[in-house]
């Protein structure tokens, strides 16, 4: 079989990216992001991207790389308060924003893995998340029709992979990366620890190797936003 | 006078019980798991992907893979258990989340909540609290009664774009505890009064209309 | 914290069953199937019960035990060629039989679980199950209108599991089990090894115990239904 | 003369490509893992929650937890993996599987499949199949050409309730091969002929109309 595994998150993206994609990219703040893979995204050059990202990364870090270079044109998000950057673009204009609840932005990317064009959800009726879209009233409840999301590309990080693609993600490390595996047209991972394949047990693989195209082992300096820390009493 | 920080939140944990799940929101809310009383079994929600939040860790046991929903490093605990952000809110959206703690910039006597955005100024986004609002079983606000200007937040109609409708049970703020029948036609009842605070007070500041159950 | 776990089957389902209820009871075939609750839930002896499990068991074990007492009123299904008793019932009208297609039962039963009231799936268009249904279309494409299930019990199998409910499945003993134990207004889970709280690894938790109830240890048959093998060459 | 059960199979097993992850139906298809060529990896999914099926087992080792979606005993490989059955729909109606083979009652010239329901008969349910061949990229059905009683089953439209409408690519049968233009407007095209079977025989045993591509 096409072997999956690349030498670097560089050729994992080659002939995958182009100008005007569409990008996934997993990780919940700097948890868990690729970040390999947005190092390489952004040395690619590619322009006018729209990520989907819970976060936008902070300056000089995560997807905050690629807002420097203004590669992306649009981001699709659910918090992004943790970026100078990214305000400034966004007020002057130079950047499109869409809000998604997180739990909204969750589903609508596994409905698009999933084949499910649409969803309806209780989030948002009300709000202005639900303004132009269609509304439903089930067992007395109204609820929003929210769309599945698909993107050209997805790009996720796990802890250990094998050849294969199996992927098997650590702690809260998981978050949007499962379903953003399954969403990407193609999808790239890297991941901390390759094993060969058969080295996992599979009944503890999260991501089944279909999902994953490519494969990389990464370098990674998993930075912390929020250092909080309990002090040790004296002894 | 009025209830501290503190106080507030352990105003707060009396709507615990045992063997709840919960979710607290970022800011006095987090407060509130130092309140749990002994003997009480609390799980607390991390809407990041994780079920059975310890508390922070000592600074050697850091880890980066490790955090909560406002990006802070925090501990497991033997009942741990970690899942997708779409199983999390599958958790959050389907009800099993027995009551959900968060602040508010604003709350309506009809229950309507305001807590995301404050046009003209940068809006940094919902994350998951049009979700949390929206699914979990029981939802309780804590905030100051009024703001910086002494504008009441306990209003007839919120002004801010809303992060939810009918769906806030309860609100304790620094002056007092008002309950809501968000899917129901009473009125918002006054409970109780914060330490040293009069009804005389509580209704000069509230701007929603209320009925008196102290 | 209340005690979750039940010492058997029979106080497990202790003021959780009553007469026109509905229960999802998990498995595939007879694999991953709840053996110890639907015995006591036969015990129980409760009428008209609806049941949402994707087989009907076979005659004489799993959820055919339930069809010779004549306790199940409707069944709502994918596949139901198993069993003769099931067949007797149903021509002669005494069962009402609800099929839904594999996938869409399954993601019913998620979406149940996950406040999903509705989505829309390709699955069924044309066919005879979406009659009556709502169509959408989306980007060209027709897509039917399917809706969240729930049920008032769920009665479902795991491997192993600890006291605080957290459930780990085996093999393709998975199945509709952890669909089904998010989607009942209550779950009780049956195990094969129970084990104390903090032995299950986090990241191979398969069900939070946010989901279960109450969950008993139970005694396994696991019967096969087509024991299909290799033959060894003559050495 | 026509094709044997194994010759069917053998033909299907032409439509696997290197690194493809399918799903074989029961009968015919499953024996067209016994003609996986050489050297090519083929990963079958079965959809009640598992990619990566081995063979059966020898006697030893059968598994009660460890079914095919026939429930018949069958292995794991290294690179196998378990799920649930929403997270396996989701893998096919999310269109990641490569290629479905099945069996069918009946195929239509526009891609129709009926092959669940025969009214007036003990209905045994649809089981995956509606899911399968809305979702999988590419289907191919594998048949008997003629019902026993001589009836064609490429038929201009079916006669029985269908299992999905314009979802079949390919259709090989004990006679021949045909193509299907299915969310297109090019007729039905006749590729190969089953060994010793003449364009005569085919055309007269096929109600569907069909162009010769041979």
């Amino acid at each position: 079989m096409a072997n999956k595994v690349y030498p670097d998150a560089k050729s994992a993206l080659e002939g995958f990216t182009f100008d005007g994609m569409s990008v996934m990219s997993g990780g919940f703040g700097l948890c868990g992001i690729p970040e390999n893979l947005i190092i390489a995204l952004r040395d690619t050059g590619v322009k006018n991207i729209t990520v989907i990202s819970n976060n936008a990364g902070v300056d000089g870090w995560g997807l905050g790389l690629l807002l420097e270079t203004k590669q992306i044109k649009k981001m699709v998000s659910s918090y992004v308060g943790e970026n100078k950057e990214f305000a400034r673009q966004y007020l002057s204009g130079e950047l499109e924003l869409e809000f998604n609840p997180q739990g909204t932005l969750a589903e609508r990317c596994r409905a698009g893995g999933a084949g499910i064009a649409g969803f309806y959800t209780k989030t948002g009726v009300g709000t202005l998340v639900a303004e132009g879209k269609e509304t439903k009233v089930f067992n007395g409840e109204t609820f929003v029709l929210e769309t599945g999301l698909v993107a050209d590309l997805s790009i996720v990080k796990a802890w250990k992979g094998d050849k294969e693609g199996n992927l098997i993600f650590r702690k809260t490390a998981r978050n949007f990366n499962p379903m953003m595996a399954t969403a990407g047209k193609r999808c790239v991972a890297e991941v901390e620890i390759l094993v060969e394949t058969g080295e996992l047990d599979g009944d503890a693989i999260h991501t089944p190797g279909i999902y994953v195209d490519r494969i990389v082992k990464g370098n990674f300096e998993k930075r912390i936003e929020q250092r909080t820390v309990t002090k040790r009493e004296n002894a | 006078m009025a209830w501290s920080r503190d106080q507030l939140a352990q105003r707060a944990s009396k709507e615990l019980r045992d063997g709840f799940y919960v979710n607290l929101g970022i800011g006095i809310p987090t407060l509130v798991a130092n309140y749990i009383p002994d003997g009480m079994e609390v799980t607390l929600q991390s809407e990041n992907g994780m079920l059975g939040m310890g508390p922070f860790p000592y600074d050697e046991d850091v880890d980066a893979d490790l955090i909560n929903a406002g990006k802070q490093t925090i501990t497991a605990l033997k009942k741990t258990s970690y899942f997708s952000s779409s199983d999390s809110f599958a958790m959050i959206r389907g009800g099993h989340i027995d009551l959900s703690i968060l602040g508010a910039m604003e709350v309506n006597e009809r229950g309507d909540l305001a807590n995301w955005m404050v046009p003209g100024k940068m809006v940094k986004g919902m994350g998951g609290a049009m979700d949390l609002v929206a699914g979990v079983k029981r939802v309780v606000v804590v905030m100051e009664h009024t703001s910086k200007d002494g504008a009441s937040k306990l209003l007839k109609k919120c002004t801010l774009p809303v992060t939810g409708i009918n769906v806030v049970d309860l609100v304790i703020t620094d002056l007092g505890v008002f309950e809501i029948d968000k899917h129901g036609s009473q009125p918002m009842k006054l409970l109780q009064l914060a330490d040293g605070v009069t009804l005389e007070e509580i209704t000069a500041k509230t701007e929603a209309s209320f009925v008196n159950a102290l």
